[in-house]
Order: C-alpha cells, then structure tokens, then sequence
C-alpha cells in the first residue's frame, strides 16, 4: 500500500509544524502528507490538536515552527483568500453562511475567488469579449423591452462585445445552480441562507467552498448534529466531490462515517501523531484504541 | 411675491424698502449682536415714527457669529429687492465671506463692528466701516499694555477667529519681545486646563487675549480660582457685561477691554437715554455706532436714493456728524483716520468703565 | 441546463416574493413604463428652481440654494452609502474627506489661498478627488484591519484631526478660512437657456447669488454617481462587499481579499466625499474649519441610516430631508435639533429599517422584529 | 514645537494630565460596561455626564452656593461634594436609565442591527442636550469656587494641589470599587455572563433586564461623580459640554480596550496625561489631534486596545 | 407530571418551526427527543427553557403554567439547559463558567461539593480550570457546558446534544453520567442525534418530525420499532 503511495502526487505537505498557545502544546511537531485524489481522515480525543491543524492549513492560526507546502508552495505566512485562491476551500465547524444572502449568492461569493472583474472594471465595464450570436439571447430576454429595443440591443452586443463583468455574471449564476444540485439543494436557492434548515445551511458551505474551485477541500466535523440516515447521504456526497477530482481533509468524530470514507486516516493525541495508516490499520491501533476508541465497539 | 433667484434692484415704490441686521443674535455670543441689533432697530424705529406714511423696514438675519451660515444668509438678503443696506455683519469673520457676496449684488454695506483690518482690502465695493479697525485697536491695546500697565512678560491667546487672530498679531507684533508666548483657544472651549497650565508655566504677567467674551470668560474664571494673577487685557469682542457676569465680578475685577468706540454714554444726542428708554437696558457695545450707520442709510432713502445703487454712492459721499463721531469714507470703505479713537476701559466694582483713550 | 434555468427563475421568483408591496409593483411595470416615469421625474427635479410650488418654498433662504444643499447632501450619503451601506464600515469622520476635497479646491483655485497657483474649477476638482481618495487610501490602509467600531472612533478621530489641522494650520489660513474659491466658470448664461425663469444673459452661469448653474451641475452629477455606484453594486464587488458586511472572515476564507475591498469602498466614498465638498464650498467662496464639524458628520451617518442604508433611493430621501428640514423650518430655529433629535428616536422605534430601506433589509428586520423574544 | 517646555514641566505636566485623566476614565467606564454588555456605543453617555454638571449646580445653589459665593469651611466644602455625588450620581444614573428605556429597550425587544441603535443614541444624546439647552438658553452656568487650589506638597519641581490629589484619588477609589464588584461579586459576573452570551445568561439564571439596567445606572452614576468632579475642576458648564469630553472618554475607553474596566483606567490616564503633553510640545489647540494620534498608534499595535477587551464576548 | 407541554405552536419570523407538539415529562425520568435536522427539537427545548416566545399552546411545570414567565425565572423554578453549540462563556475562565452554572443557588459549601464532582467527572476541566473558554477545544467545550448545566442542581435538566463532537469513548462516559444524574434524583430531557444510545438509556422517547410528534413510546419500543430504526439508527 505505502508503495503505491509514493508514487503519488503529494497535494499537501504538513512539515514539523508545532503551535503553542501560552502553556498548552496544541500542536507538537505533526507531519504529514496528503496526496492528490485521496480523503485523509484526521481523527482523534477531544482537544488534540484537529481543529487547530486544520487552521493553520486554512491560515487562521499561525505555526510556531514548521512549514506547510501546498503543491510545492508554502502556505504558511499568506492571507487567508490568497490560500484559498491556491486551492484549499473549507466548512466551519460551526456554521457561517452569510445569512442575509440567498444560497445562490452564497455560492457565487465562492465562485467570485475566481473571477477576474476589478472595481474599475464593474464601473465602467470596458473589458469586453466578442460572443457569438448564439448566445445573445438570455441577456436580452428581459420582459417589458420592446422589440426594437431588443434588437438594439442584440446588435450593440453583437458588435461591441459583452462586458467581462456580464458574461462572468453568467457563468457562475449556471455553475452556481449546477453546485447546488450537486448537494441536492437547488430548489432552496433563492432562500435567504439564514431560512434553511440546518442540514441545508451544511450543504450550502459545502456548495460555496466548492464554488472557489478548491483543490482541497476541508472538513470539520460535517456531520455534527446529523443522524445516521442524514450522515449515510452525507457520506454519499463526500464521495461524489472526490469523484469531480477535489481532494478532501476530514475531521470527523464519528468512526462509521470516518472508516467508511477514508482513504488514510492520521490520528492525533496530545498534539503529537500517534498513528497514522489505512482505517483499517487505525481500527486496530492499540494505541489508538486506548487514547481514542475506548473498547473496540461496533462503531464502524 | 417670492422672487429667489433674481438679484434685481429696479422697484417700483419707493416705500416698504428694508434694510437689515445682520450678526449673532442667538449662541454663545449673542450679546455682542444684540447690542448692535437694538441700536439699529432704534434709529429704524425713530425714523418710522417721523415717517409714518413711507417706512423702512428693519430685516434681522441672525448668523450666531457663524462664518459658515453667513453665505446662506447673504444669499437670501441679496434676494430680497427691497433690501437696500446692511448693517453689519457684525463679526469679521461672518463679514469675510458675506460681504462679497453683498457687494456683488450692490447692497450697501456699514459695519458699526467688524473690525478686521483686511476687510476693507477684500475688493468689497459697497463696504463701509464706522469705526476704526484692529491696525488701530492693536497698537492701543500694546501700547496700554506697555505704557500704562508696564507689563514684562506677556502672555498672548487668541481663538484662532478672523477678528481674534488678527487683533493678536497686531498686538504681538507691537509688543515684540514682551511676548513671552501664546496659545490658541477653540471656540466654545470650556475647559482650558492645559492653556492655564502653559500660562503660569511662563510666568507672564498679562494676558492678551484675541477673542470673543463666551471663551474669555471661562477661561479667566478658571485661572483665577487656578490661582493665576496675570493682569488680563482684551479687545471689544470682550466687552461687554456678560463677560464680568460669566467670569465672576470678583475674577474680571481690573480687567482692561479695549475697543475702537466712544463710550455710550459719552455719544451726542439723547441717544443713551433713547436707548434706555427703547430696551430698558444701558446701550451696549457698538449700539451708538449701529444707531449711527442706520442712520446714514435712512437719511439715504429719505433723500430720494431708493435702489442700491444710488444708496451707494450717496454713502460714498456722505459727510456728517454722528452720534459717535463725524462720518467721512476714505476710497476704501475706511472710514476717515481722524475720527478714529480707541479706548480703554476697566472693570470696577463689576461693570465696564470708561477709563481713558489708549495711548498712541 | 434547461432544469439549471427553471430553477434559476425560480430562485428569481423566490426574490421577487420577498419584495415589499410597493417596490414589487415597481419592478412588475413594463420596463419602458418604468423609463418614462424616471425621466419625467427628472425633468421635474431639473426644473424645481423654476415651478413655484408654494407649500415647499423655503421662507428664510434661497430656494434654490437650499435645493443645491440638498443635492451636495445626496451626493454626500452616496457616498457615505458605499462605505457604510454596502461594504458595512461604520465613518464617523466622514467629514473629513469633505473637507479634504474642499481644501483642495480652495487652496489650489483661491486667488486668497497661501498657495498661490490658481488653477482653473476644471483641474481643480479632478485633483480634489484625487487627494480625497488619497487620503481615503491612508487612513484606511493602517486602519481598516480594525474591528467595526474600533473604526468608528478612528474615523471620527480622523475627522477630528482634520478640522484641527484646517482650524490650525498656514495652509488652510487658519479659521480665518479662505476666500474666493474657484467657480466652474466665470462665463454668462448662453441667451438659448434664457426661458428658464431666473435665467439671464446678464448672469453668470455659476453665481452664489443665482445658484441655478451650481444646482443643474450637483444634480447631474448626482445621477452620474448613483448610477455608477449602483453597477458596481450590481456586480462581483458588490457582492464581496455584501459578503464582508455579513461576516468578514468568512468572507476571506472563501478567497474575497477583504481588505482590498474594504479600502476601494473607503476610497469611493472618500472621493465621492471629496466631489461633494468641492462642489458646495465652490458655492459657497469661503471655506473654514467651522464647515467641518464632528457633529454634522454624524448627522450624515443618521440620515444615511434612517434614510435606509444600502439603498440608494433611500439615503437620498434621508440626505434631502437633512438638508432641506431645517431650512423649510427656520422658525424652530432654537428647537430644531432638539426635534431632530427626539425625530431620530421616534423613527428608530417605529421604522428601523429607515424610510426606503433596501429589500434585503426590511425582510431582515421584519424577521428579526418577528424572531424577537417577548417573554415577559 | 517647544520640547523645552515638555522638558522643563514635565512632572507637572503629568500631574495636571493625570487628574484630567482619571475625569475620562470615570466617564470611560460608563461607555465601556455599555459597550462590553450591548456592543453598543452609548452615545447619550455624554450627555448623561452633561446633565450630572447641572444638578451640581443646581444643588449648591439649592443650598446658596451660587457663582461668586464664598466657599464654607472645610467639613463644609466636604459636605456639599459628597452631597454633590450623591444628587448628581442619582440624577445621572436615572438619565441614564431614561435613555436605556426610552431609545435602547424597545429596539431590543425587536433586535434590531446595532447601527440602529447607534442612531437612536445619537439621538438621545442630541435630544437632551439641544433640551438642556433650550432651557438654559444656550449660556454657560458658573458655579463657586468651593476648592481653591492649594499646594500641599512638592514633588520634582511640581506643585501638587490639593484639588488635584481629591480628583485623582476620590475617581480612583471609584474605579477600584467598579472594578471589585463586577470582577468579585456574584452579580458582577452576572454582568459579565450577560455580555458574552446573553441567550445562556439567561438559562443560568440571569435577569438580563435587570443587569442592563444596573450596567446603565452604574455607568450613569460613574458618570454623574465625574460631573462633580469636573464642576470643581473647572467651574463652569454648558449644555454642549458632553459632546468633547464624551468622544475623549470614548476614545480613552477603546484605548484601553472597550469592555475592559481596566481599560477604561488606564486609557483615561494615558490619554489625559499624552495630551497634555502634546498641548505642551504643539500646543494647546493640537491637543486633540494628539490624542487620536495616539489612539490611532495604539489600535495600529495592539487593534483591541492596550489591555483588550474583556467584559466582551470573543466573535470567534 | 414535571413537565407537561400542551399543543405548543412556534415561529421563526415567517416560518413555523413547532406545529401543535404535545408531550410530558414524568418526575425522575429520563425522556429522549430524537428527530431528523430541523424537525425542532432544539426548538422545543427552547420554548421550554424560555429562550423562544411561543405562539400558541402552554407550557406547565410542576403543575404551574410558565409559558410566559421570563426564561431566568424558569431557572429559579428548577429548569435547567445546556444548549446546542455550547454556548460557553468565551472570556470566562472554566471555572467561572461552572460558577455561572450555580449563578441561582447562595450555599457556598453546596456548590463548592458539586464543582468537585463535575471537575472528578471531567479530569481536563480541572486541568484546565484557569483558560479562558473560548479557548477550548470543541470536545472540551461540550464537557464544560454539560458540567456546567450540572451545578445549577436542577429539577429538569435540559441537554441538547450532549454527546456532540465528544471523541467515541467520552460518549459512552457522558451517558453513563446522565443515567447517574437521573438516579441521583433529576429529571432529564434529552434530544439526541445519537438514537442508539439515547433511546437505550430513556425510560420513554417522542420521535419528531417536521415540528410535530409522530411516534412515542418507550425507548425499548422505539429502539426496535423498524421505521425507527430505517430512519433514526442507520444500518445497523
Ligand atoms: N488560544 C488558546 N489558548 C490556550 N489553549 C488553546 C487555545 N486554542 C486551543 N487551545 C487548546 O489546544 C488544544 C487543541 O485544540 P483543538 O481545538 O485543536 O482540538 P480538537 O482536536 O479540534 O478537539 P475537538 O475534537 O474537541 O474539537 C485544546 O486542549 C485547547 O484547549
Ligand atoms: N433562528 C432561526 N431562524 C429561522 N429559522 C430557524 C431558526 N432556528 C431554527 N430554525 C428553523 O426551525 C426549524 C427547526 O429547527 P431546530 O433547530 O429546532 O431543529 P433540530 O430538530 O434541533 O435540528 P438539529 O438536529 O439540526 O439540531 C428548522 O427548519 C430550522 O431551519
Ligand atoms: C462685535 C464685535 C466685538 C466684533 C469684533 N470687533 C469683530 O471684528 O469680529
Ligand atoms: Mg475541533
Ligand atoms: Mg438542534
């Protein structure tokens, strides 16, 4: 297994990173590495470190010591929407949405990572790109224009192009919608985020990181608050992003789903890597058994 | 028949034609302008009482001594067709940006007042001004201060204003040396702790200060009870009651006020007892030459000079004795050097007296 | 696709659901309907110096200045719109800008001015702007990283500093202020204008005494500006801004560098700041500390706020109704801030979510109001 | 610039800034237990301080000690200040309470955006001064002279008065006593509970209405003692009087760090002292600009402040 | 009946989240509420603890109606909720947090006795006793909150999602403790998304779905019953 590993491509390398806050180790020298197309679990007792490696990945938190590379290219000092314009999308543990907007603007925030429509060029939109005729309809389709107006219209375009701001604008409304779909939320979406149901809310982030065409995408505990039967579509989902070619980080307390989806798991305790292997070789970790699993039970 | 917009003097009858007020009547110098209003209202009132069948109008515009509000107001006098002269505006820096606009539209202007000197360099053609300027009031002030008082050390504060930063520097140039430092007040400053603190830290032994009563008083009462004994100085805008009562009698006690004007009391006529008789109260600062500079304008209108600009140029020419002094305008709006004085006065026993002509 | 379209109207649908009455009435009228209604309304507000309506004269001051005052104040909350309304930073010292872009044009244009170079309106202005958005980009570079109302105070700090500065300093002439700011031009009324009631060949198309010219130009420039405003609200920028507002980390983490938009909203407003200073004290030939007040800064925040922030239309109504109120009611003279200030309290209670909010708002408001727990 | 004079007056300098100061920080306090309770800044708070200066007045000439009285022996001049803290930290803390119920309550109960109750304070704030000063006609009030200053004792140079060691010391024991109840009582951590998560307070068993209540009131008092405090100093009052010393006690709150009781101490002293120094080096008309500067320094190193907020719940 | 809840209807602006639930609590029992997301349980336990006006129906505890009593005053009567997401006091430290939990209660030696037995029931909060709680970890938080719900001795004990983002073998523990609570003499209402185990450990269970009570019985019953299971357990 670990040979066929290293024939693959690196996407994240986590180097000897240490954090500490005042007196408590949060992180003791953790390294590990992520590969491309893979789900890394990443497990262990409360207050081991997860969440705070997972910050320091996302750039909310900064290492005391130790470097994180990020398909070949250090992560640690930049801002935080640069790192996310290098690809690491992420969910909060607990929710943020930006409750006042509909989902579909939600998402199109994400997609925004992604466009290139400057303030100067929203204004005066002078950027602008030939379309081809075929595609000058929906612009144009809005109720009330009279048909002459339409045709004027329709030329104008036809000639001088469409702003980058419009076409742009476009585009994400459809990929918007197809990513909704995807988390099985598109009927919600011109519901203000704040309306949604807290399962739906959960969707909507995945959606939204999604939207910022991640390569990485990271998870904290996504399955919180859900049952059996909502982590089991859940799971699904996480599969399905892997299958469009995102990989994905995850931390998650519930072992079925964590055995269930993983392709690694790395277990941490006390801010130290205690194991690190297949779910399967976890599972039967006596180390990780005794720090974290408690009695080998039915969980998985 | 509301006719903004238009600056047009043509009238029809010559009646019903207004002049105006136009000064604080309201804030925290409101004192200073009253004094000048009742003096107008007073030679307006005396004139309608003589002209029962043809009266002018008296139009109060009240700035509260803000130079901000003085365009917005100007605008709305020049407006107005039957307005021919003003009065005022009372304080300089109101003056400095009304008058341009005033002078633009032809309306006559006689500041009983406004006493800044560069406002007769401004290129205003219709200004005029009744009393002589801070060139003169400065030098009186410094050389009472020098000669009178023999003061080493001097202390300078002015409150940044068009009339208090001019009167200041035309002490302190006078001064030189004696001044041993200065400081900037802020208007409607209360508090002047770190004022005081720098006023005894350099040991002066007058204070000058540049300003206006509603930012004098405070500041003296705080540094008498602060222990201060500096003799204190000021200019007109000083000069009035309202000062000894906001300072305390006690703490304005022997304060020196200067001012370019003749003590009321000491104007011709009957107007001190008109005055009296009118408001009830004693005549104000600049109420004698308020009465004087309405009185030119209707002695104007009633010869006949019904638009602005014949008003004009019977103002440019006119020559006449007031109840103040005798009236003459230089080429610039001056008003002739000879009827200049400046005087000293002194606070006794809680009230402003007349104490002699500052010295030359 | 065509199931991505469907629910894309759908999700229009679900928008236009959430509209107030009147608004969602508006937006169903046939477009060249709604054309024509504004351009009537236009021509209205083009011609208010010339109709004599009666009950809306001013008694104490020249109406149509008061109508220049109203336009400057909505060139004011549009600005003040971009940086609080949409991009959600509380300015305080909003003023300051004003005055930078007032000084600028005083100092560089006044024949008075301690500088004396004298540069025509025309280069004036654009350079005002330029400086105003110049200092929009200092004081927001150290100071945009701080929290909500850490901003404030800093902003009202700034304000603070800048009037000083103006009251203290040789190059503003202290508070004795500058004279002879520079007009746009010195030239007459051409005579094809002259059936404009108050318009004559004899006058100067920008006079302080006949504000005509100065109100067409404040008036055209305002519409310019909301309509700029309103694309760049209506795009990528708008939306980062949106984001920002509702939560600004996690704005960031969905890759809007929020600090570069939070400084393009500052430096909009700032210069919009700056146009309209420029304007009004061009008007008004004298400029001095005394225009910029910490308090009048505040009174904008309040128009912008009670006006309905985030909308346009709205913080116009609450700019207009700032500047015009207190002119219209000269006779409170003495009592009219104390009204204003029970006003501010009273509308806060009954309309929270201003006079015209935007449709995001009042639905939020509504529901906040709703959600609200009345246990007793 | 004068460094000369910073250098030759320093330590009295210090000393007058520092009884400035310890003014701001008792106004400071009711701005930050507001704030760290409502997140709101209590713009009104000025005006609550505002009207503590008046009834001070009002009480001493009640008690015939108008402007230009003579002062009363010592016990006397005791008598009338303690009196004075009494009526004016009454009439201020119900003022402050009037303001909490009549602007802020009702927007509460629709939980409204904090920018609404932004307005609405400024609304107060404008409401009660503009009406104080309709009735006062807009002029100054004095008051006597009940302190005249005296030099107790020399310190470096500087003349240290017994005025200025009252101010100093009567706001500090205040703070100290502020301080104790909200960081050792069981209510002051109800206080505290409700300023970081009001909804949970509540399943603790905490009566919000009444905390916010008792945050206002103290706050209001704190306030109404610095107005006699400030009476004393400066002998004289104004309507508009809040408006300045209200935004300077602000910003010596946000420099200490809003919500933090400590803070608001020690932001006032530094405050009061820093700008009295700039009034020595740039002069008194740039003291202002010093102070902000200085905030503006301070936010820039240390962006909640010199010692962070703490009554505040963290927005993580 | 400790706690009796009579066709309670609440809305969240314009959406109704509670649709006419009925459902009581006996005196020393262990009640479980399980439900899909969203189907209202928190909200439940809201309009019980007083943090959510309620729009119609009543709420009777120990046969007093207090629909409309202030949420604190419900405290002082013996109701007491850890809530969902924690709700930690963040600039608290962990033990003042835990005081803030006994906030009511005036007995020194009482609530000193009860900080002893949260802090042997949760070893890292002792050790941790001084760090502000906005500082810990999401597991150590959910200890704190449970902890902290403890001190207040309630009569009813409200919790929300105990076992969320707890490690598996802290859930085992955390259950053990609610049972041992119970038989210490209070009453306990549970929503759980972990079904399993809470309808193992209840006397009696509600199944709730969008805002309304489709199924009770007791936990054994519900534990078996297969729609249950198809819908709240998982495969088992
Ligand atoms: N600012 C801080 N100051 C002190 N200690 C901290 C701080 N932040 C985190 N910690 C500590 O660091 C440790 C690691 O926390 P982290 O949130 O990473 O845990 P976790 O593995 O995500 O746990 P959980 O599963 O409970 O969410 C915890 O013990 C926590 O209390
Ligand atoms: N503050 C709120 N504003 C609007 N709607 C809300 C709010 N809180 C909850 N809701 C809605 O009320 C319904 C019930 O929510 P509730 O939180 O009670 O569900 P729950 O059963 O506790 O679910 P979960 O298992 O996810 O915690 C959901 O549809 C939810 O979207
Ligand atoms: C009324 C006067 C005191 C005015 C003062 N002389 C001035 O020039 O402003
Ligand atoms: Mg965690
Ligand atoms: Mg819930």
């Amino acid at each position: 297994m670990s040979e066929q590993l290293a024939e693959r491509e690196p996407l994240l390398e986590v180097d000897d990173v240490t954090i500490k806050f005042g007196g408590v180790v949060a992180l003791n020298g953790v390294d590990f590495t992520l590969y491309k197309g893979e789900i890394l679990g990443l497990i262990g007792p409360n207050g081991a470190g997860k969440t705070t490696c997972f910050n320091t990945i996302t750039g909310v938190a900064r290492p005391t010591t130790g470097t994180i590379r990020f398909r070949g290219e250090k992560v640690v000092g930049k801002k935080r929407f640069q790192i996310t314009r290098m690809g690491i999308a992420r969910t909060f543990q607990n929710i943020r949405l930006f409750p006042e907007m509909t989902a579909l603007e939600n998402v199109l925030v994400g997609a925004d990572a992604r466009h290139k429509t400057s303030v100067v060029g929203a204004l005066f939109r002078l950027y602008r790109v030939r379309v081809k005729p075929e595609e000058l309809t929906e612009v144009t389709a809005t109720g009330g224009m009279t048909r002459l107006a339409q045709q004027l219209s329709r030329t104008g375009q036809r000639f001088f192009g469409l702003s980058r701001h419009i076409l742009e604008e476009r585009a994400a409304r459809a990929k918007g919608m197809e990513l909704l779909q995807l988390v099985g939320i598109e009927g919600r979406a011109g519901e203000l985020a704040r309306n949604l149901a807290y399962g739906e809310q959960r969707r909507l982030e995945i959606a939204r990181a999604l939207a910022t065409e991640p390569h990485l995408l990271c998870l904290d505990e996504p399955a919180a608050g859900f049952n059996p039967a909502e982590k089991e579509s859940l799971l699904a989902l996480i599969r399905k992003i892997r299958d469009t070619g995102v990989s994905i980080l995850l931390i998650e307390h519930d072992m079925r789903l964590v055995m269930g989806v993983t392709d690694r798991i790395v277990v941490l305790e006390f801010g130290k890597k205690i194991a690190e292997g297949s779910p399967s070789e976890v599972r039967d970790n006596p180390a990780v058994i005794a720090a974290y699993l408690g009695v080998p039970t039915d969980a998985a | 028949d509301d006719s903004s917009g238009s600056g047009d003097t043509a009238t029809g009858s010559t009646c019903d034609l207004k002049i105006a007020f136009f000064g604080a009547l309201t804030g925290g110098n409101a004192q200073l302008g009253i004094n000048i209003r009742d003096g107008a209202k007073l030679a307006v009132d005396q004139y309608n009482t003589k002209n029962a069948d043809c009266k002018v109008g008296l139009v109060e515009k009240d700035s509260a001594g803000d130079p901000a509000q003085a365009s917005g107001l100007a605008t709305s006098l020049v407006a107005d067709t039957k307005l021919l002269g003003v009065v005022g505006p009372a304080f300089s820096g109101e003056s400095k940006v009304a008058n341009p606009i005033l002078s633009k539209e032809g309306v006559v202007i006689i500041t009983p007042s406004a006493t800044n000197p560069a406002l007769a360099t401004q290129g205003d053609k219709t200004f005029h001004r009744g009393l002589g300027n801070d060139a003169s009031q400065g030098p009186g002030a410094a050389n009472y201060i020098k000669t009178v008082l023999k003061s080493q050390k001097v202390f300078v504060v002015d409150d940044a204003s068009e009339y208090g930063k001019g009167l200041a520097d035309q002490v302190k140039q006078v001064l030189g040396a004696t001044v041993v430092d200065s400081a900037v007040v802020k208007e409607q400053q209360v508090d002047f702790g770190a004022v005081i603190d720098q006023v005894k830290g350099s040991a002066a032994d007058a204070i000058f200060w540049g300003g206006y009563y509603r930012e004098a008083s405070p500041f003296l009462k705080q540094y008498r009870d602060a222990g201060g004994k500096a003799k204190f100085i000021a200019g007109d805008g000083v000069k009035d009651q309202a000062f000894v009562d906001g300072a305390g009698a006690a703490n304005a006690e022997g304060a020196i006020l200067t001012c370019p004007c003749v003590p009321p009391e000491k104007a011709g006529g009957t107007f001190a007892a008109d005055y009296k008789a009118a408001t009830g109260r004693e005549a104000g600062t600049y109420s004698a030459e308020a009465f004087d500079a309405a009185n030119i304008m209707l002695e104007g209108i009633k010869a006949g000079n019904t638009t602005r600009d014949k008003l004009e140029t019977f103002v440019d020419s006119y020559q006449g004795q007031g109840v103040t002094t005798k009236f003459k305008f230089q080429e610039n709006g001056e008003i002739d050097p000879a009827s200049v004085a400046v005087w000293a006065y002194k606070v006794e026993g809680g009230k402003v007296i007349a104490e002699q002509e500052t010295p030359k | 696709m065509s199931t991505i379209m469907s629910s894309l109207r759908r999700a229009d649908e679900g928008r236009a659901r959430a509209m107030t009455g009147l608004r969602s009435r508006w937006s169903s009228l046939p477009r060249a309907w709604r054309i024509g209604a504004i351009g009537a309304f236009m021509v209205l507000l083009y011609s208010l110096p010339g109709l004599n309506i009666p009950l809306i004269k001013t008694p104490d001051t020249d109406f149509t200045s008061v109508l220049f005052l109203c336009a400057v104040y909505v060139l004011v909350a549009v600005g003040l719109n971009v940086v609080i309304g949409l991009a959600g930073l509380l300015d305080l010292g909003y003023i300051g800008f004003y005055a930078v872009g007032a000084y600028t044009v005083a100092i560089l244009g006044s024949p008075n001015s301690p500088v004396v170079v004298k540069f025509p309106w025309i280069v004036c202005v654009p350079i005002a702007i330029a400086v105003a958005m110049l200092s929009g980009v200092l004081l927001g570079w150290p100071t945009l990283r701080l929290r909500g109302d850490y901003l404030a105070i800093v902003t009202l700090g700034f304000g603070e500093i800048i009037r000083v500065f103006a009251l203290n300093s040789n190059i503003t002439n202290g508070n004795r202020g500058i004279n002879g700011v520079p007009v746009p031009s010195e030239a007459n009324w051409p005579s094809w204008m002259t059936w404009f009631p108050y318009v004559s060949s004899e006058k100067q198309i920008f006079s302080v005494s006949n504000v005509i010219g100065f109100y067409w130009l404040a008036l055209t420039l305002v519409v310019l500006c909301i309509l700029g405003v309103r694309r760049l609200e209506r795009s990528r920028v708008g939306r980062s801004w949106l984001a920002i507002r509702e939560d600004e980390e996690a704005a960031e983490v969905m890759g809007v560098p929020t600090f570069k938009y939070k400084l393009w909203a500052f430096a909009i407003g700032a210069a919009l700041g700056g146009l309209s200073g420029a304007l009004f004290f061009s008007k008004q030939t004298f400029i001095n500390a005394q225009g910029f007040d910490l308090f009048t800064s505040i009174l904008w925040v309040a128009a912008v706020v009670i006006g309905g922030a985030g909308n346009q239309l709205g913080v116009a109504v609450g700019a207009i109704l700032l500047a015009y109120l207190p002119e219209r009611f000269r006779e409170f003279a003495d009592y009219r801030l104390l009204i204003f200030g029970v006003a501010l309290i009273v509308m806060t209670i009954f309309r929270p979510q201003g006079l015209l909010p935007s449709r995001r708002r009042s639905v939020e408001l509504e529901d906040r109001a709703k959600e609200a727990s009345v246990v007793e | 610039m004068n460094f000369q004079f910073l250098g030759d007056h320093f330590v009295s300098l210090t000393v007058t800034g520092l009884t400035q100061g310890a003014i701001y920080a008792l106004v400071a306090l009711g701005y930050t237990l507001v704030y760290g309770v409502l997140r709101l800044i209590n713009f009104a708070h000025s005006e609550v301080f505002m009207i503590g200066t008046f009834v001070t007045t009002i009480i001493w000439a009640g008690l015939g000690f108008s402007v230009g009285d003579a002062a009363p022996g010592t016990l006397g001049v005791i008598g009338l200040i303690v009196i004075a803290m009494i009526a004016a930290g009454a009439a201020s803390g119900a003022t402050a309470l009037v303001v909490e119920r009549v602007a802020y309550r009702p927007l509460r109960k629709r939980n409204a955006p904090s920018l609404i109750f932004l307005i609405s304070a400024i609304g107060a704030s404008v409401a009660l001064s503009e009406a104080v000063g309709a009735l006062t006609d807009r002029q100054p009030r004095g008051m006597p002279t009940l302190v005249v200053p005296k030099v107790q004792f020399s310190f470096l140079g500087a003349d240290v008065t017994n005025l200025q060691l009252g101010i100093f010391f009567s706001a500090l024991a205040m703070m100290i006593g502020l301080d104790i109840f909200i960081n050792r009582t069981r209510l002051g951590r109800g206080v505290r509970a409700v300023a970081q998560n009001p909804d949970v307070a509540a399943l603790m068993g905490v009566n919000k209405d009444r905390i916010i209540m008792l945050i206002f009131i103290l706050g209001g008092a704190m306030a109404g003692a610095a107005a006699v405090l400030y009476d004393i100093k400066v002998g004289l009052t104004t309507y508009s009087v809040g408006f300045l010393l209200g935004i300077k006690a602000f910003t010596a709150a946000v420099l200490g760090g809003i919500g933090n009781l400590r803070g608001a101490l020690l932001g006032g002293l530094l405050l009061g002292v820093v700008e009295n120094y700039g009034a020595g080096v740039f002069g008194n008309q740039w003291m202002d600009v010093v102070a902000f500067m200085m905030l503006v320094v301070v936010l820039l190193f240390r962006p909640t402040g010199l010692l962070g907020e703490s009554l505040g719940r963290a927005r993580a | 009946m400790l706690l009796e809840l009579k066709d309670l209807t609440l809305l969240y602006g314009r959406i109704q989240a509670l649709h006419g639930i009925s459902l009581t609590v006996g005196e020393g029992e262990i009640v479980a509420l399980i439900g899909a997301n969203g189907a209202g349980k928190s909200t439940t336990m809201r309009a019980i603890s007083g943090l959510r006006a309620v729009a119609q129906g009543s709420i009777l505890f120990d046969g007093e109606d207090i629909t409309k009593l202030r949420a604190d005053l419900r405290v002082v009567r013996g109701v007491s909720q850890s809530p969902e997401g924690r709700g930690v006091f963040p600039g608290m430290s962990v033990r003042e947090n835990l005081e803030m939990g006994a906030y009511t209660r005036r007995n020194r030696a009482e609530i000193d006795e009860d900080l002893d037995r949260v802090f042997t029931l949760f070893p890292r909060l002792k050790e941790r006793e001084k760090q502000a709680g906005g500082t810990m970890s999401g597991g150590e938080q959910q200890m704190l909150a449970v902890g902290r719900a403890l001190m207040s001795r309630p009569k009813l004990l409200l919790l929300d999602e105990p076992s969320m983002g707890l490690a598996p073998m802290l859930i085992q523990q955390i259950f053990d403790i609610i049972v041992e609570i119970n038989q210490q003499g209070t009453t306990v209402l549970l929503v759980e998304q972990n079904a399993q185990q809470a309808l193992s450990r209840a006397h009696r269970a509600y199944v709730l779905e969008t805002g309304r009570i489709v199924k009770e019985g007791t936990g054994q019953e519900l534990l078996h019953d297969p729609a249950v299971k198809d819908a709240y357990l998982g495969v088992a």
